[in-house]
């Protein structure tokens, strides 16, 4: 009856020195959805997909993912199991250019001897890969796919680290607020990204202070409150206000019974 | 119940009409664009104009003293160790580090070659062998210390520098090997100071390896993954390791490539000087950071092309050599190329900043 | 000035006041026979590289002859014999090369004799109380540079104890060796070298020092705990300010050396080379020529020949 | 008739490398209005609020400023004239604290002898202003005022960017994107401070990618396209879709003289 | 016409009725928390329990020899010159500099007061404040270069370094000027050199200047506002300026006050050698970097107190003399060095790891 979650997470708790940004929380992320993670600034949403994703140690609790425990001591890990992770202060490498960073880590080798003995890389169709990815976004105000990252704007570097997750995903991708600095038209493209990817079966954990993106969207939401999981509703059942009341605590979580903890079975 | 439609908000409802061409800005020609931007992409070629045009100054100056192919070589001949070092510190910069041991490496490579043949008898190629073991097990210590127990390197190495030098001096209990004993029974240890003599011009071995190293690090660097993770790492460490570098594996690898080097310029050291000395290379550290800035690469790591070393290290050879040629006494000279130091980072700034 | 004669001057360091002296002896006497004098020095202590590269240059430039007081006496060899095949001659000041016949002459005090000069001085002034001496050992540097290992290896000689292996310091197993520490050769070095040596034997009672800015240094580490008048310090060079020292009785007795006197003899050498071509032969029975070293001391010692403060004044070199 | 613009900017061209970011642009803005710039990523919008602010010095094209031409040559002579920027990649000092941030270069020294000879800090007065304006953002999620700025979530640190500039502003401030990492309530709460600072007489250009926002304060929107502006429009005579057509390239630019150059008016 | 209300869009309807509180989150309490807490927030705590331990351990190993009046205010007595030079170090370092150039800077400072009075004749105390003033104008010159040209911090002060240093040898042709002649001439040069004694301890006023010098950086650095400059600037140089901070005032006034405060040491080392030497302080920028990175000052910039060099120095002084109390030889004594230097650094960041 039920389906096993992808990532499942119990009593969480990260502290930073002596601010506790997550306080035992519990996360469930199921098969071929997209849960959206909504929350007050600082109410510790980044905190809970990094602990998740390896990016920093949670002090206590368990995650598992597709029911095995997991303990990720590295971002690193987790991408090896197919995770990609979109983080809010971007992991780009300034320097370097588009297709480099879509492909630190991953590097495509020349064919033939080349590439066995003499390790030479294929920049040809690394630059080809990044540029098909990025039209597929929309980006197209790249002037060029050897520019160096930092001399992007901002919008433009957030749809160079969406692109990559994207074109790397097996198990499923962490989101943190792709579209924060994305224009009316780049938001869009990430959007119909996001249910391409569903499409796909690989499931999406977004986070995102846009409620109307949360909404078009999400199969669940998940809202975070002071460092906790403070419920879980369905979009299709609750409005915008009253998630937002719940949020920031102008209103109380609907009871247990009635929140949306799994995904209704189909 | 939603209260937006799924098709997104209704204001969006317009971009299906938008223009999807990639933007057209207008750019500039001509030939002085063309050398902007072609010096603001090889970052080496400042240091190399800066090394040509030193050289026909000093030849202009000196006529056929210095702009012969004796003298030339000779320069060549001269920046062989600190430009084999340099190399290595060129690796290790680009990760945004320093490597204050890379003499020290050196030295007790090369006194770890000499005795094993000397005190304990193995044949010189084995002792060779043991050198270059020994190198790229100092190098991996540092790689360890920086990569795993995250300390600065900085802070390594000048530890390990200490460690490293004073190892040397009681392992080795100071004495020199002579030249004499080498040449009759470990010639391979002064391979590297072969000469090929073409006309007046004088190449060694150790000089040619240099240069053949620099293109073997320009294309490593350039062309293969562990390259352009080298570059990551000393752009921005955290966002390489988030964007699935294996950092520390990769730092590992420099420090060991660097220890590796530096028992290399340990061999050519004795190809060079004929003998095995401990007293050798006390400011290899501080000379070749001096050719590696010069040479253009960046302190702060992750920029820079590692051939500007070569041309840094040729360029303080260059100055050294003339000014000496010139008369000037060796406080003076020191003096001058401290200036020079100052003069050519000044300059290479200047240009990168008419160039953006 | 290309037809001028081109000689070249090479030191172990040009910071050190010894081979300051011994650049402006030659040079005072280069521009007399009108020769052409470039300078070069190592950088540190122990910096051959930056030698081999000098005589390098030398050859470069044309030169006739190169004076050198070599860091390392062997490692420099290939590098001599390159200039010599170059047609150039080669004179080694102040120090032999190893082997001393790598160079075409040698104008060279013996830092041994220096240094066992002033261990039989002070051995015999102590007289029986030698016996039970307490002895600082204020050396170079770690790299234990030739020229410290014979001072320091004679004046132990001189005084009567093992040196044990004669090529390195700090391997004597004798108790009257409180300890060794290195000076860098200067006044900084000297106290805190004397400093820590007090520190863990106070009782001190003789300080061999490397050079004479090491033993003002020991002395202001002695006289700010009180014990200046009872501590014998000995040392060598022989500088103005060192017999200055010894005359004020900061330093017990000082091994002088000439260094100025090397210089212009090796510069005369190589004006004689380039106008005939004949070397300077050696000093009678030795392999070297002998500029000589005297100890320089007001209160001589019974078997140990010395000359007084008010010769080596006359003697001194800057 | 013609009131004189706060701000003017004429034919502003501005280059980096062989990217044109600022083409021929021009700008303006006049006293008491919240003009907002809107446009896709990439379109030079960071760029010429840079140029104005002495961020960065235009290649070509002259800035006024009251009427009288301004060479900036740092934000630092911005500033002193009472220019305000809230930078789109946060200028705070990681390692610093909230009130360190705050009163950056211009701190508030003690009272008599300590201050003025001893040169002493006036701590607890930076302190307590600063927790008042974080306050007034409704930012009170932060747990200490000296907590250094690395430790605070991406809207936190962006709420005090914004608070900054709104304590010290007298001429104009710049926002670039202020709401683009905050939460609903804490983007409410900016807003408000917008319409607040602009009821006190002073005037703020707006850069944001969020229609909405946009509509609800602007007082005239700049479209931003390509480098140059490409029209000036009355939020309060044109659809949403229509402006993000216009700013898309999806649809022409009404004729010059529907333009919005200026405000009405009084 | 807009399409939404202008009251902000519904579902923020009810945001009115959000809780205003301040977040609760739980806290660890207990005495282990005050302990990492207290570790954190005072970056110099860690070199000072390091130090504390270590005289406690050679305390027990060497007993009185070691633990007593005498051989304590000994080892600050030796720590005087490094440690005033390391105050000088850790300003700029706190910027994200380095300064290569402050051993070369104290010793012409010491040659211009020594100079001053015997070869011109001016007054000692006029001599002093030219010695003074030439460490300031050394300084600036690295300040200009640093902020108006923008150079590397390394290679500026790298170039000056030589310059200093030659310019010295130059001018001071190598020569001393004896103790005996300065106490007769000019006992002012002497001034630091004082000592007051207080039964076994030995208290000189230039080791009082040094304990005195590190309080008074420490209260500037935190209460006053260019302290807090220095900070940020070292944090993140664009960000303080970009938030309005004359980062180039007050990184010329950094370097110009290191400047000064090496002339001081120079002046200390005249009043602890008792000579004025040419030849001193060649291993000052070393020796004095060393003390600032095992106080924990990072090298990145903008973390650490300045109180920690000092604790830094009087490890290292603590260890040097300990070791050779113990009876360990000089180079024995170099590479234990080095090894502490590791150590110490990696204690350092083991705690910091364990406290947050
Ligand atoms: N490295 C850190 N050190 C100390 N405290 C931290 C650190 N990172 C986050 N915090 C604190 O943890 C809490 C949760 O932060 P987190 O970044 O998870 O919030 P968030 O929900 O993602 O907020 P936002 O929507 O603004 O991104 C905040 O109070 C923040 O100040
Ligand atoms: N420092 C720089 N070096 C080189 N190119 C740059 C630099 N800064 C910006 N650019 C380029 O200039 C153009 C305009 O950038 P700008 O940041 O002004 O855009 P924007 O309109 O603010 O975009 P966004 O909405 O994404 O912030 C972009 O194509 C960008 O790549
Ligand atoms: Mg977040
Ligand atoms: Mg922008």
């Amino acid at each position: 009856m039920t389906v096993q979650p992808v990532v499942q997470g119990r009593g969480i708790v990260k502290r930073y020195g002596h601010v506790t940004a997550i306080d035992h929380s519990d996360f469930d992320l199921y098969p071929g959805e997209v849960l959206a993670v909504i929350g007050d600034n600082g109410a510790g949403k980044s905190s809970i997909v990094k602990a998740i994703c390896g990016a920093v140690q949670p002090d206590e609790g368990e995650i598992m993912i597709e029911g095995k425990p997991v303990h990720f001591s590295s971002p690193l890990q987790a991408r090896e199991m197919g995770i990609e992770i979109v983080y809010q202060q971007l992991a780009l490498s300034p320097a370097l250019s588009i297709a480099d960073n879509m492909f630190a880590g991953r590097e495509l080798r020349k064919p033939g001897i080349m590439g066995t003995v003499f390790r030479q890389l294929d920049k040809k169709a690394m630059e080809k890969f990044a540029r098909d990815k990025l039209t597929e976004l929309g980006l197209m105000t790249v002037q060029s796919i050897n520019q160096a990252v930092e001399t992007l704007s901002g919008g433009q570097r957030q749809g160079v680290a969406v692109a990559r997750a994207a074109a790397f995903a097996r198990k499923f991708i962490i989101m943190d607020e792709p579209t924060a600095a994305l224009g009316v038209k780049e938001s869009r493209r990430v959007l119909e990204l996001i249910q391409d990817v569903r499409a796909k079966g690989i499931p999406i954990i977004l986070i995102s202070h846009n409620m109307p993106h949360v909404f078009e969207v999400a199969d669940r939401v998940h809202i975070h409150r002071l460092g906790k999981r403070h419920a879980v509703v369905d979009p299709n059942k609750i409005t915008m206000s009253d998630a937002v009341a719940i949020m920031t605590g102008a209103q109380e979580p609907p009871p247990v019974e009635e929140q949306q903890l799994a995904p209704k079975a189909a | 119940m939603s209260e937006t439609a799924s098709k997104g908000q209704d204001y969006e409802s317009s971009l299906s009409g938008a223009t999807s061409g990639v933007a057209e800005f207008e750019r500039r020609k001509g030939a002085l664009y063309s050398v902007q931007h072609a010096l603001h992409t090889n970052p080496a070629l400042v240091p190399l104009i800066v090394l040509v045009l030193s050289i026909v100054v000093f030849g202009l100056l000196l006529g056929s003293k210095f702009f012969s192919p004796f003298a030339l070589t000779l320069i060549l001949q001269q920046v062989q160790i600190v430009g084999i070092v340099a190399a290595a510190q060129s690796l290790v910069i680009l990760t945004a580090g320093i490597d204050l041991s890379v003499g020290a490496i050196m030295v007790l490579s090369s006194v770890v070659m000499g005795q094993f043949t000397f005190r304990y008898g193995l044949p010189p190629a084995v002792a060779v062998l043991c050198g270059l073991a020994c190198g790229t097990l100092m190098g991996f210590i540092n790689g360890i210390l920086v990569a795993k127990v995250k300390l600065p390197p900085f802070i390594v190495t000048l530890g390990m520098w200490q460690i490293v030098l004073a190892t040397n001096f009681l392992y080795s209990a100071n004495e020199t090997i002579r030249a004499q004993d080498i040449e009759a029974q470990a010639p391979l240890f002064q391979f590297f100071g072969t000469v090929i003599a073409i006309g007046g011009a004088r190449l060694t071995y150790g000089a040619i390896f240099m240069v053949v190293l620099f293109l073997f690090l320009a294309y490593v660097l350039k062309q293969t993954a562990w390259g352009r993770h080298v570059y990551a790492i000393g752009d921005d460490k955290e966002a390489a390791e988030l964007s699935g570098i294996e950092t520390d594996k990769v730092l590992i690898s420099v420090y060991m490539a660097s220890g590796l080097i530096c028992a290399f310029a340990g061999w050519a050291l004795v190809g060079r000087i004929g003998s095995v000395s401990p007293t050798s290379g006390q400011l290899a550290n501080i000379e070749s950071i001096t050719a590696v800035v010069i040479g253009g690469i960046s302190l702060f790591g992750g920029r820079g092309d590692v051939l500007g070393s070569l041309f840094g290290a040729l360029i303080v050879g260059v100055f050294t050599l003339g000014l000496r040629l010139l008369g000037a006494d060796a406080q003076w000279t020191y003096l001058l190329i401290g200036v020079l130091i100052i003069a050519a980072v000044a300059v290479d700034q200047w240009i990168r900043k008419v160039s953006t | 000035a290309s037809h001028s004669v081109g000689a070249c001057l090479i030191t172990k360091t040009d910071t050190n006041p010894f081979f300051v002296k011994m650049k402006e002896g030659a040079t005072a006497k280069a521009e007399e026979l009108g020769i052409d004098l470039k300078t070069f020095a190592g950088k540190v202590d122990g910096d051959h590289e930056t030698q081999v590269q000098a005589i390098e240059t030398c050859i470069a430039d044309g030169a006739k002859g190169i004076l050198i007081a070599a860091s390392d006496t062997s490692s420099i060899v290939p590098a001599v014999q390159q200039a010599r095949e170059a047609g150039l001659v080669v004179i080694a000041l102040d120090t032999p090369l190893n082997p001393i016949d790598a160079a075409d002459a040698t104008f060279a005090t013996d830092n041994f004799l220096a240094g066992e000069l002033i261990g039989k001085w002070a051995a015999a002034q102590l007289g029986d109380a030698a016996a039970d001496a307490k002895i600082a050992m204020l050396d170079l540097a770690v790299s234990q540079p030739t020229v410290g290992v014979l001072r320091d290896q004679g004046f132990l000689t001189g005084f009567g104890i093992d040196v044990m292996d004669p090529n390195k310091w700090g391997d004597e197993e004798d108790p009257r060796i409180v300890g060794n520490d290195v000076t860098q050769g200067n006044e900084e070095g000297g106290r805190r070298a004397m400093e820590s040596l007090l520190a863990s034997d106070p009782m001190i009672n003789v300080v061999y020092t490397i050079n004479e800015p090491a033993a003002a240094g020991a002395y202001e580490a002695l006289k700010a705990i009180g014990r200046e008048n009872d501590v014998l310090i000995v040392s060598v060079d022989g500088g103005c300010p060192g017999i200055q020292n010894v005359a004020d009785g900061v330093i017990g007795a000082t091994s002088q050396q000439y260094p100025l006197k090397m210089a212009s003899l090796g510069i005369e050498a190589i004006a004689k080379w380039a106008e005939d071509g004949t070397k300077p032969e050696p000093t009678e029975g030795k392999d070297f020529f002998d500029t000589g070293v005297a100890l320089v001391t007001d209160k001589p010692a019974e078997g140990v020949e010395s000359i007084s403060v008010q010769e080596g004044t006359d003697l001194c070199w800057g």
